[in-house]
């Protein structure tokens, strides 16, 4: 087992044993955090992958943005936090079971398909993967489409989301 | 290769040598190298912040007129070291009621998410840690771990006054956020690069505060938020909050919220320094001089990027103690009304300015660059000029006591 | 680069099915996008996975994976947007109590 | 894997070390005699009154709502500033565009006065 492997592991167990706290602890700014610890282990995941840009981007994104975003929710709501009944359903086992099964189906048919036990060869000498992609996102023949989208999906975002949320002006 | 000219390449295959002849596997010996690097950065840094204490101390005290500390050591040099004694034999109090767990992590990742800065911080051209090719996203991604590491403070103290504090301060953060984000592009335009000691070769022949000195304003007021120091303290508005989000910390806890905030200030005024002064270099093309080559030495080259570095935190210490506390409505309208919009003129104008005048005589382009900011800065105050005209109008008239004013909060 | 590609596609399939039993077993529906969190950042995964192991010179991985990324925010920003309207007009966030629509 | 993540996360191990160790040794020199008044909640010195979960302005979230889209969409505008010297100018135009719909999304929040704060 090589080092890099073992770095591999103890990030997966980073990201799921931190993912599980998500779904199951009680307290919501606490699964907020944890939501938080694991998505930091996806970055160090990109990070092993080479993919520099993306790694930056899911902590500036993920944790920078998108967690403060849950915990000023979870602080506006807090009422129902305070009550310290049950955050799961009665029927909890039903999803579970189902997660179950999908897993087991997935990873079964991970493991079917010939030539997915590959390891990666190295990276094309040379290769800026940040000027590519940024290459890659405005050329006419390649993603420059879905890029612009992106943003008017994001304007749409905005537009909704701010009048959603707009106080009431009685 | 001389110990003066690449001193830690030299070191490094001394002690892989070392290390090699004792029958170290290669791969550890590199990551024992890795180590001892990030360890001599981080102490340097450490020692750095508390020199730091006793200057913001010294300083703030000439700007009211005061000695500072003068008792302990010559000129209160050791000061510092008397006060980390003190924090560290402090009783560490925990509010009763306090999220114990995320209320002691959250010193510690403030702390953290300042070091994290200086593992691609260049000293100079052969002293830095790492040169990452997304540099300048590390210095947000970096960021965002602090906001949330103030965000965990607030929350866990259990305590009215610390969580808001820490949503004025996450408030005040994330939205300066945006214009530092948008006017970290300007030098990535300029220099056709992010990582940060690129942009600092970039610069070799023309800082880029002269190519773009709206772009160096605009960083110095986000900077400053970000750092969440006066005018924008709302945070620990003594007055009405008492201390902010750190009011429940007590000895060693709040003393990595108060060194991790100096440690910061001076990260950023070295940030500035590499983004638009040159950094370690930007000697206009000098060292190329035959007396003037000793610029090229790393030792030398590192006391000047300190020194600009000191340069940028001295101005941010110069405006902390100038400029008095602006209210939390006028410093988000400031931001999203007047920073944002500008922001973004300054950045599509060196887009296309850079595209366009990149062709010309080197001299026509800086000429260009600079005149179309100083052009962009006058239309600017134009606009804000005309507006106060409009509201002093508005204001001018008479009030007629049968009506009565709506409530003025 | 000794890390099989299978082990990623393994830990993504995990992380999906972990944010699945969020979704379907919360009752607050600010834990609900939570979960959703969780499965689109298992999709993230296999799209850079794939990317690096397949054909690295070839963005369309990573250009995906960023695409991902504006569709998370967007719909976290929609999301909690709506969840806090509702708490605002009703004060609940449980999501089986907000059944505006229901006939 | 690269050197420089690996530099990074080696970074990152000691720089969360270096901050703990004070912390533990302030734990075994710092006397601890904790008693009620001293633990209680600190507001200059009055009794606390009520919780310390007081009702927030809807407004933060808003800003922070703001701030999320503007932070993507300028995140995503690295990569186009990155090939800006390669390519042709049609390409500063494309980023332009981008621009554009975020600043459409900027004039919206502002004419529904979602920037002000009351």
């Amino acid at each position: 087992m090589t080092a890099e492997q073992i770095i591999f592991l103890l990030t997966g167990v980073l990201v799921l044993g931190s993912a599980f706290m998500v779904v199951t602890v009680r307290n919501l700014l606490h699964a907020a955090l944890w939501l938080v610890a694991s998505l930091f282990g996806v970055a160090v995941l990109y990070a092993i992958l080479q993919a520099n840009f993306l790694a930056v981007v899911q902590v500036v994104i993920y944790i920078g943005a998108i967690a403060i975003l849950f915990i000023f929710a979870v602080m506006l709501t807090r009422r129902q936090l305070l009550e310290s009944g049950r955050q799961t359903r009665s029927s909890w086992w039903i999803p579970a079971l189902l997660g179950l099964l999908i897993l087991i189906g997935l990873v079964s048919l991970i493991l079917s398909v010939p030539g997915l036990d590959r390891t990666a060869s190295a990276m094309p000498v040379g290769l800026d993967t940040v000027q590519a992609l940024g290459t890659a996102l405005v050329s006419p023949d390649a993603y420059v489409l879905p890029f612009e989208v992106a943003s008017v999906l994001m304007l749409a975002a905005l537009v909704g989301a701010v009048y959603v949320a707009s106080v009431d002006k009685k | 290769m001389t110990f003066w000219n690449n001193p830690i390449n030299f070191i490094g295959n001394w002690l892989t040598g070392v290390l090699t002849s004792w029958h170290m596997p290669a791969a550890l010996a590199t990551i024992l190298l890795y180590i001892v690097g990030i360890v001599v950065m981080i102490i340097f840094a450490m020692t750095l912040d508390i020199g730091l204490v006793w200057v913001e101390r010294k300083v703030v005290a000439r700007f009211q007129d005061r000695l500072g500390p003068n008792r302990i050591g010559p000129f209160g040099l050791i000061q510092p070291v008397a006060d980390i004694i003190k924090m560290v034999i402090k009783e560490d109090i925990t509010p009763a009621g306090a999220d114990k767990i995320v209320y002691n992590i959250a010193p510690v990742l403030a702390a953290t998410s300042v070091i994290l800065l200086w593992a691609i911080l260049p000293l100079a051209s052969t002293i830095y840690g790492v040169d990452l090719n997304v540099g300048l996203l590390y210095i947000v991604a970096a960021g965002a771990l602090g906001t949330l590491a103030i965000i965990m403070a607030g929350w866990s103290s259990n305590n009215k006054y610390a969580l808001l504090g820490a949503f004025r301060m996450v408030s005040n953060m994330i939205s300066y956020e945006i214009p530092m984000v948008i006017i970290l592009l300007v030098p990535t335009i300029l220099a056709n690069t992010m990582s940060v000691k690129g942009i600092t070769q970039a610069q070799s022949g023309m800082w880029f505060a002269i190519l773009s000195p709206l772009a160096l304003l605009i960083f110095l007021i986000s900077a400053i938020a970000e750092l969440g120091r006066s005018p924008f303290d709302l945070n620990e508005a003594e007055s009405e909050i008492v201390a902010g989000f750190h009011i429940e910390y007590t000895g060693m806890k709040f003393g990595w919220f108060y060194a991790g905030e100096l440690l910061h200030a001076f990260t950023f005024g070295g940030f500035m320094a590499i983004f638009f002064f040159g950094g370690y270099g930007g000697f206009f093309g000098l060292e190329k001089l035959g007396f003037l080559t000793w610029l090229n030495i790393p030792f030398v080259q590192a006391l000047v990027f300190i020194a600009k570095a000191m340069f940028g935190y001295w101005v941010i210490m110069w405006v902390k103690y100038s400029v008095p506390r602006i209210r939390i409505d006028h410093m988000l309208a400031f931001n999203w009304k007047f920073l944002v919009p500008l922001s973004l003129v300054v950045l599509v104008n060196t887009a296309v300015l850079n595209k366009v005048l990149i062709t010309l005589p080197s001299w026509l382009y800086v000429l260009g660059m600079f005149g179309s900011n100083i052009l962009i800065g006058w239309v600017t105050i134009e606009i804000l000029r005309a507006y106060g005209r409009k509201q002093r109008k508005a204001g001018e008239k008479p009030i007629s006591p049968a009506q009565p004013q709506e409530q003025v909060a | 680069m000794s890390i099989p590609l299978t082990w990623y596609l393994i830990l993504a399939a995990a992380l999906f099915c972990i944010g699945l039993y969020g979704v379907l077993s919360r009752k607050n529906a600010i834990a609900i996008l939570l979960g959703i969190e969780l499965m689109l950042n298992a999709v993230n995964i296999n799209l850079v996975a794939f990317w690096r192991y397949l054909n690295p010179a070839q963005m369309a991985g990573q250009a995906f994976a960023v695409i991902v990324f504006a569709v998370a925010a967007a719909e976290v920003a929609v999301g909690l947007a709506l969840i806090i309207s509702v708490y605002r007009r009703r004060k609940t966030v449980v999501a089986d109590e907000i059944d505006l629509m229901k006939w | 894997m690269q050197n420089e993540w690996l530099y990074i996360g080696l970074f990152l191990v000691i720089g969360i070390i270096v901050p703990v160790v004070p912390l533990v040794f302030a734990r075994l020199v710092a006397p601890r005699k904790p008693n009620k008044i001293k633990q209680s909640t600190y507001e200059c010195g009055i009794e606390t009154v009520g919780d310390s979960w007081v009702q927030f302005k809807a407004q933060y979230y808003i800003f922070a709502l703001v701030f999320l889209v503007f932070d993507v969409e300028s995140v995503f505008l690295f990569p186009w500033a990155l090939t800006l010297k390669q390519l042709p100018l049609f390409v500063v135009l494309e980023g332009i565009l981008f621009i554009g719909i975020l600043v459409a999304g900027l004039v919206y929040a502002w004419r529904k006065g979602m920037l002000e704060w009351v």
